[in-house]
């Protein structure tokens, strides 16, 4: 697995850690990377994976430093104790380009996430807007202790409050888990059967058994017919647009996985280019921001709803093909 | 190397129960068993003797098939011994009464007693807890067969594991020390029903310390030492001496302790004489009571003496001991030590008082089985071992070589783990680990339990010296040997003082006063 | 009785052994209910905090909600009682369902997951099952032929499954699974779900077992003193062996329960749900020593877990505060049920 | 040693008693080296699959990498040689610096987490020390004196304090932190990070209390038989309550580490460790069932498991097989010091 680090494409090699394997998404994230590093995008050290302990991600970029890594890419899953390990990284002037996540504290070349806010702010618009402003939604959320769930929290309860305050919120914490979900859910049905809305931070894990237990309880109806839940998720894995197609969800926001891929790459190249960027809008569509420790590509997140979901720029529309 | 023109009572014709020959077994290092043979004669009643460590309760293990030898033949009834393992097999031919306690704590009385053996199907527990009864009844042991066997007393354990072993219909049945933690009344139940099935033509491997039991039960008998076979002799052409003499293996200096005992009254008279009338009291206890155990007490145990409190079965008398040396809180009372109090229900305390304490189960209160003999040995005086709360290796060992050889404790060196000795030799280590902290009063309960004749002499010296010095000690027990050493005998039965001897007693009194029969007067000189 | 004459000690014993011995009973018994205060308590509280508590959806409901956990739970409850301790449980319930679709799936087609499709799809629950039996078996091997510490063997058992699982799964949920793999899990009988009725029947199987058959109770004698267990003539190390292979099996069957409830095997599926199991077993009276307790009272320990959170969530409780909430309901569940049962534990 | 005439027996013993006392030793010290061979092991494949395994970096690295985990382990490892355990571990590192911050961190201000304020922030670390201290008096408190099962009760704590420090620190991270609290894990003394020498001294103190205090034997006697302990003038509870509240003190001071090391209070700090915890203590040599092991074993128990990390990534394992590599590697160490030592494991 090191054959690809032989054709150096520019000068110097990229350390790259991967956050996990044990999810739909960051798979993808993850093929997507190995896809652009066989490409000669740039050329790499072998690929780490910190199996979402932080511990681990410490430890793997010490030793692309001890490697003489020139760039860094990583997805710290823990924001905050990051902090110590980019500074040294700054002290080393090895830029970081951190993905998904905006490390709290610690210098930072490039972040490249999609805007979480954005996303409860999203699901909370559309919901509200197919809820006709009135209703009560459950709100799967995910581990209290990560920056992307409280984000997509925070948002989603603050633009409920303001825009929608007629919508009853019913919030369940996870913990990113599809049984604990599930139990909830059905526990919540059993008090409130009139539940009309659910919002799932993550349908990589809570999809299934979501599914699973409405139609267990019947209550998978198509949209329109009375009765039928609304529900939109989040992440744009396949598995969403089947159910987006078969009517069984209505909506998603899809993060952008190959994006997030393939910009962590084109920031690492242009790291060792040394070239530098400033706020504003971006070539491909998206928007740079400051944030207090560096640069942070806001890439958009479309929302796919049984209209657009065909659409073959949706990476998870991708995946079949090359 | 067996000895084959044993004699046997009914000719040549049966083949012998078992036979083993050239039986080898080593634990690492320790040769236990060095090509010992044994012949047990169907029907006979052979008795195995031998000091603490010769390898008896390790033949036990092998003639039962818990232990491969390394080398050597075992057979039943002339064919060759089951595979190892089949235990099944094994047990078809010999039912055991192991040393070490074979009860599951967790399961009822009557589950004990037919462990493994609840039949195929469906268990009737209310059937089987009328089988355990009818079985325990044969033993006159009160026991509630629905009780958790961990919560028995010692007694009643041992006799659980009896009965069990008896009821096989086993053949040949090995009883190693079966008597050891039994009272009196306790081994006439157990001798009435081995001699019932002795009738019945059961055979009988009876390993026990107490050489009057072999002489009342057994025909044969065989003397091991130092994992090596002695001798093999009928026991009606074997006296006593010579067996002690076979086992010690030097000539047998018995009644050691009887000169003690003398010895020390006088010494005690005197020192009474010249501290006159009421010299201070080394250890006095003045309505010492603990509710459910036994009433309020009240004794003074002077300097060179050495006082007995003898009590069977549930008689209050090991509550007793143990709230003497704090292990449990009076409920009325206080214990003195040289005129002062010592805080009640604290270990530490009575410690420091210098009470010194033998525990009446090895097992549970004596020893931390996985550690060194030399850790066990000084678990009280760690204090005394370094500087600044420190202990150091060298003095520790230092220590613990002196009382290996002071009490004869046969071990590979101080660092084995106590797990390893023998019953009698972990027994000793207790009684070292009691005696480290040269206490002024020593209390020990059962100190003999399991000790070699020889060794049980030298024990009971030791706990004479501790009086010899001047200081005193207190022997809880209910055998006889124990309390001849002492000066003084208190009797109790459930809990109240029954009747108080001097020494010079008699067996009968004692025995009948223990079981609540107070035959009046503690007068009567002869032994 | 033989003649009284000598049984004076005896007889004088037995009014002071009397009373000791019944209680003891008594306790004995408690100790497997000493959770029913618990759940009565808790019972009370979900009625007051919510209405919808006593409705049957919500109690089926719970009952659904950990028919996976609670086939665990029997599991290491019976490994427990005979003195081990299996931590890789929670890693087989994920990745037996995964090699059985690994062996099953058409290695191409319209499925997100390609497997090498060896067998027919048929076979997948067997499959599982013989996955399931095969990784307690290699448990038993390391634990009981190579003689190394159990905890260690299983704890490092429960890593490489997990891996295994994402090895083989690629790290996917997998969703397509032959029919009938998903049935069991998904089924309703008799407006209960299938799952429900399928554990209360194993539990009762189960409790049976252990309580009236030779071969269940030498579970008590093996983990209470294995020495003396096998000087009674019980095969310790085969029966061991075939309980850790049995616990290994419901962990797999576990498994196949779990995809039939959730729709899908999660790549995450059971992963950290060890500690619960053992909370459930031993917060249920079984010793973590071996050779005490019951599957009913394993049993109470699920139901009490698991109801701790249906309250939680019918009353409400801030996400913020959930967690803190339900470690200290098990603290106070475990005080109630230590002096219910009036017994020390150890 | 009174009259010779009673040694005969133990004379002619001698001959072939005499060369036994030494190999024992050995076994029993062989326990705590038996990881020795492992490691040595793991560094030729270390060496053979990187160059960078070698440096001085590389290896410093290592030992700075488990210097929270190893305080966790030095504290787990003396809980359990005396007969206990604590699961709350994992959760006190996390929640004692965060209720520290809680109390220090101004009400108001540029400081992205707020507290209450109300002590100088130099107080910060006796704070957090503190903190540990009484969550390690809690413990005992639970488990002597209310009797209630120790497992379940500190599992019970694990939950609750974790759930605490969520609710405290509402999730976040906790990134500004007074400059005495980061110091130390931060710091680097004479060519080394402070926490690395920190935690050798600890360990070796530990050591030597354990081997030459009589209240550090004391732990071996309660830990082997307590009664026996207790009847041997040991004051068993009092020990035992001062071995849990030190346990949870280096949890705490683990924390003070953590956060000079990292950075910032993670929200998910110490989650999931325990089992590592158990893995590295229990690998070491040190019995679950009290009584045995050192903490020299305990280290190298730490060290094994961080090697095994470190090699794996240096062998660029691909990241789906990390996993499961990582699980089969602590089998076959485990198996390797079990053949090294010789000692069959229970
Ligand atoms: N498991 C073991 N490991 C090592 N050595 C052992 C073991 N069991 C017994 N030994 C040793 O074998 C020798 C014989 O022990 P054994 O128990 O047979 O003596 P014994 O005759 O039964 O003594 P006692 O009368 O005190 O019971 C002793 O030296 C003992 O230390
Ligand atoms: N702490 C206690 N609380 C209540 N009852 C007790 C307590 N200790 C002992 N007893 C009861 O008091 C009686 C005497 O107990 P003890 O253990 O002293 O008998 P013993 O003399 O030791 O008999 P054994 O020789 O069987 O040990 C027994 O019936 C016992 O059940
Ligand atoms: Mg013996
Ligand atoms: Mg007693």
């Amino acid at each position: 697995n090191r054959g690809s680090d032989s054709k150096a494409g520019t000068s110097g090699k990229v350390g790259i850690d991967l956050p996990r394997s044990d999810s739909d998404f960051w798979n993808s994230y993850n093929s997507y990377i190995e896809k652009g590093v066989k490409a000669g995008d740039v050329s790499a050290l072998p690929r780490t994976n910190s199996q979402n302990d932080i511990g681990k991600l410490v430890a793997n970029v010490q030793n692309f430093a001890n490697q003489g890594a020139k760039a860094i890419v990583m997805a710290p899953q823990d924001t905050g104790a990051i902090a110590s390990t980019l500074e040294q990284m700054a002290k080393k002037h090895i830029p970081v380009i951190s993905v998904d996540t905006r490390p709290d504290k610690g210098q930072v070349y490039m972040v490249v996430r999609a805007d979480n806010k954005a996303y409860g702010q999203k699901a909370c618009e559309y919901l509200g807007a197919q809820l006709k402003g009135k209703g009560k939604v459950v709100e799967f959320e995910g581990a209290l202790d990560s920056i992307n769930g409280r984000d997509r929290s925070e948002a989603f309860a603050s633009c409920m409050k303001a825009r929608f305050p007629a919508v009853k919120v019913i919030a369940l914490a996870t913990d990113w888990k599809g049984d604990v979900a599930s139990a909830k859910l059905q526990t919540t049905l059993a008090s409130d059967p009139d539940v009309n809305g659910i919002y799932m931070q993550a349908g990589g894990v809570f999809l299934q058994p979501t599914l699973a237990l409405l139609q267990q309880k019947h209550l998978l109806k198509p949209p329109g017919t009375a009765g039928h839940i609304t529900i939109i998720s989040n992440d744009g894995i396949p598995e969403e647009f089947k159910a987006i197609k078969a009517g069984q969800i209505d909506a998603t926001i899809s993060q952008p996985a190959d994006l997030y891929a393939k910009y962590a790459l084109y920031y690492a190249k242009a790291a060792l280019a040394g070239k530098t960027f400033e706020a504003g809008p971006t070539d491909h569509g998206s928007n740079i921001i400051t944030i207090p420790n560096g640069l942070e590509d806001q890439l958009p997140a479309p929302l796919v709803t049984k209209d657009n979901v065909d659409d073959p720029d949706l990476w998870a529309n991708q995946l079949g093909k090359s | 190397m067996t000895d084959p023109t044993t004699p046997t009572p009914d000719g040549p014709a049966p083949p012998p129960a078992v036979q083993a020959e050239g039986v080898v077994k080593r634990f690492g290092p320790t040769l236990a068993l060095d090509r010992v043979g044994i012949t047990v004669e169907a029907g006979d009643s052979h008795a195995l003797v031998g000091r603490n460590g010769a390898g008896k309760s390790t033949l036990v293990s092998v003639l039962t098939g818990l232990h491969v030898p390394d080398a050597g033949r075992v057979s039943f009834q002339g064919e060759p011994a089951p595979a190892a393992g089949d235990t099944a097999a094994w047990q078809s031919k010999v039912a055991c009464v192991y040393q070490k306690s074979m009860v599951v704590p967790d399961l009822t009385v009557a589950e004990n007693l037919f462990l493994n053996r609840l039949g195929s199907g469906r268990v009737r527990w209310s059937a089987l807890r009328a089988r355990a009864r009818d079985l325990l009844a044969e033993y006159g042991v009160e026991v509630d067969p629905a009780a958790r066997a961990g919560d028995l007393t010692v007694e009643q354990g041992q006799f659980v594991e009896i009965a069990r072993a008896l009821s096989f219909g086993a053949r040949f049945i090995i009883l190693d020390e079966p008597t050891a933690q039994l009272d009196a009344a306790g081994i006439d139940r157990l001798f009435t029903r081995l001699r019932d099935l002795q009738r019945q033509g059961v055979a009988f491997l009876f390993i026990s310390h107490h050489l009057q039991e072999v002489y009342d039960l057994c025909s044969t008998v065989t003397v091991y030492r130092d994992a090596r076979h002695v001798l093999t002799a009928t026991v009606a052409e074997l006296g006593k001496a010579e067996l002690v003499e076979a086992m010690t293996g030097e000539a047998a200096s018995h009644t050691a302790a009887w000169h003690a005992t003398s010895a020390a009254r006088d010494t005690a008279g005197r020192q009474g004489a010249e501290a006159g009338p009421e010299p201070e009291a080394v250890l006095r206890a003045d309505g010492l009571g603990l509710e459910g155990a036994f009433d309020p007490v009240d004794f003074a145990v002077r300097p060179g003496e050495v006082l007995g409190l003898a009590g069977a079965t549930a008689s209050g008398a090991t509550a007793l001991g143990e709230t003497l040396v704090g292990l449990r809180r009076a409920t009325a009372g206080r214990t003195l030590v040289a005129g002062r109090p010592v805080r009640p229900g604290s270990v530490p305390h009575a410690l420091g008082a210098g009470i010194g304490y033998v525990p009446e189960d090895r097992h549970r209160q004596g020893l931390v089985l996985g550690r060194s003999v030399a850790e066990n040995a000084t678990l009280s005086v760690t204090d005394q071992l370094g500087p600044y709360g420190t202990v150091l290796p060298s003095r520790t060992r230092e220590f613990a070589r002196r009382m290996i050889s002071s009490l004869d404790i046969k071990t590979s060196g101080p660092g084995q783990p106590v797990s390893d000795l023998s019953g009698g030799n972990q027994q000793k280590v207790v009684i070292a680990r009691a005696l480290a902290r040269d206490p002024r009063v020593l209390v020990a309960i059962r100190p003999t339990a399991g000790v070699d004749v020889k060794s049980k002499d030298s024990l009971l010296g030791v706990v004479r010296s501790v009086a010899e010095r001047g200081d005193a000690a207190v022997i809880v027990s209910d055998e006889l040997d124990d309390l001849r050493v002492c000066d003084r005998v208190i009797a109790l039965f459930h809990g109240r003082v029954i009747a108080e001897f001097d020494s010079g007693w008699t067996d009968r009194d004692l025995v009948s006063a223990m079981e609540g029969l107070p035959s009046g007067g503690d007068k009567g000189a002869e032994e | 009785m033989s003649d009284t004459s000598q049984l004076t000690a005896a007889d004088v014993a037995a009014p002071d052994r009397a009373p000791s011995g019944a209680p003891r009973l008594h306790l004995s018994r408690y100790r497997d209910l000493s959770l029913i205060p618990v759940i009565l308590v808790l019972g009370v509280i979900g009625f007051i905090v919510s209405p919808a508590f006593l409705t049957s959806d919500n109690l089926i409901g719970v009952l659904q909600q950990v028919s996976e956990l609670s086939l665990l739970v029997l599991g290491e409850a019976m490994i427990l009682i005979c003195g081990r301790m299996d931590l890789s449980l929670e890693s087989t319930i994920g990745v037996a369902p995964v090699i059985a679709m690994w062996l099953v799936m058409p290695s191409s087609g319209s499925a997100t997951y390609h497997g090498i499709g060896l067998l027919p799809g048929w076979t997948s629950v067997p499959l599982c099952l013989l996955v399931g039996l095969l990784i307690g078996g290699f448990n038993g091997f390391m634990i009981l032929k190579l003689r190394v510490n159990g905890f260690i063997a299983t704890l490092g058992m429960l890593t490489m499954l997990r891996g295994l699982q994402d090895g083989i799964s690629q790290g996917k949920s997998i969703v397509e699974v032959p029919r009938s793999f998903s049935y069991l899990g998904g089924a309703s009988w008799i407006g209960a779900p299938a799952a429900v009725w399928i554990c209360l029947v194993l539990f009762a199987v189960g409790g049976l077992a252990l309580g009236y058959l030779r071969h269940g109770r030498a579970l008590y004698a093996i983990g209470g003193n294995s020495e003396a267990a096998r000087a009674a003539g019980i095969r310790v190390d085969r029966i061991t062996w075939i309980v850790l292979a049995v616990g290994s099996l419901l962990a797999a069957f576990a498994g196949v329960l779990y995809v039939g409830h959730y729709g899908a095997i999660s790549s995450t599926q059971g992963d950290g749900w060890i500690f619960q199991v053992f909370a459930a077993t031993v917060i249920g009276g079984v010793s973590l020593n071996g050779g005490r307790g019951t599957l009913f009272g394993a049993l109470t320990g699920v139901l009490t877990l698991q109801l701790v959170v249906n309250v939680t969530t019918l009353g409400g409780v801030p996400p913020l505060w959930d967690k803190f909430l339900y470690g200290a309901i098990i603290i106070v569940a475990l005080i109630i049920s230590r002096f219910a049962s009036g017994e020390k534990q150890d």
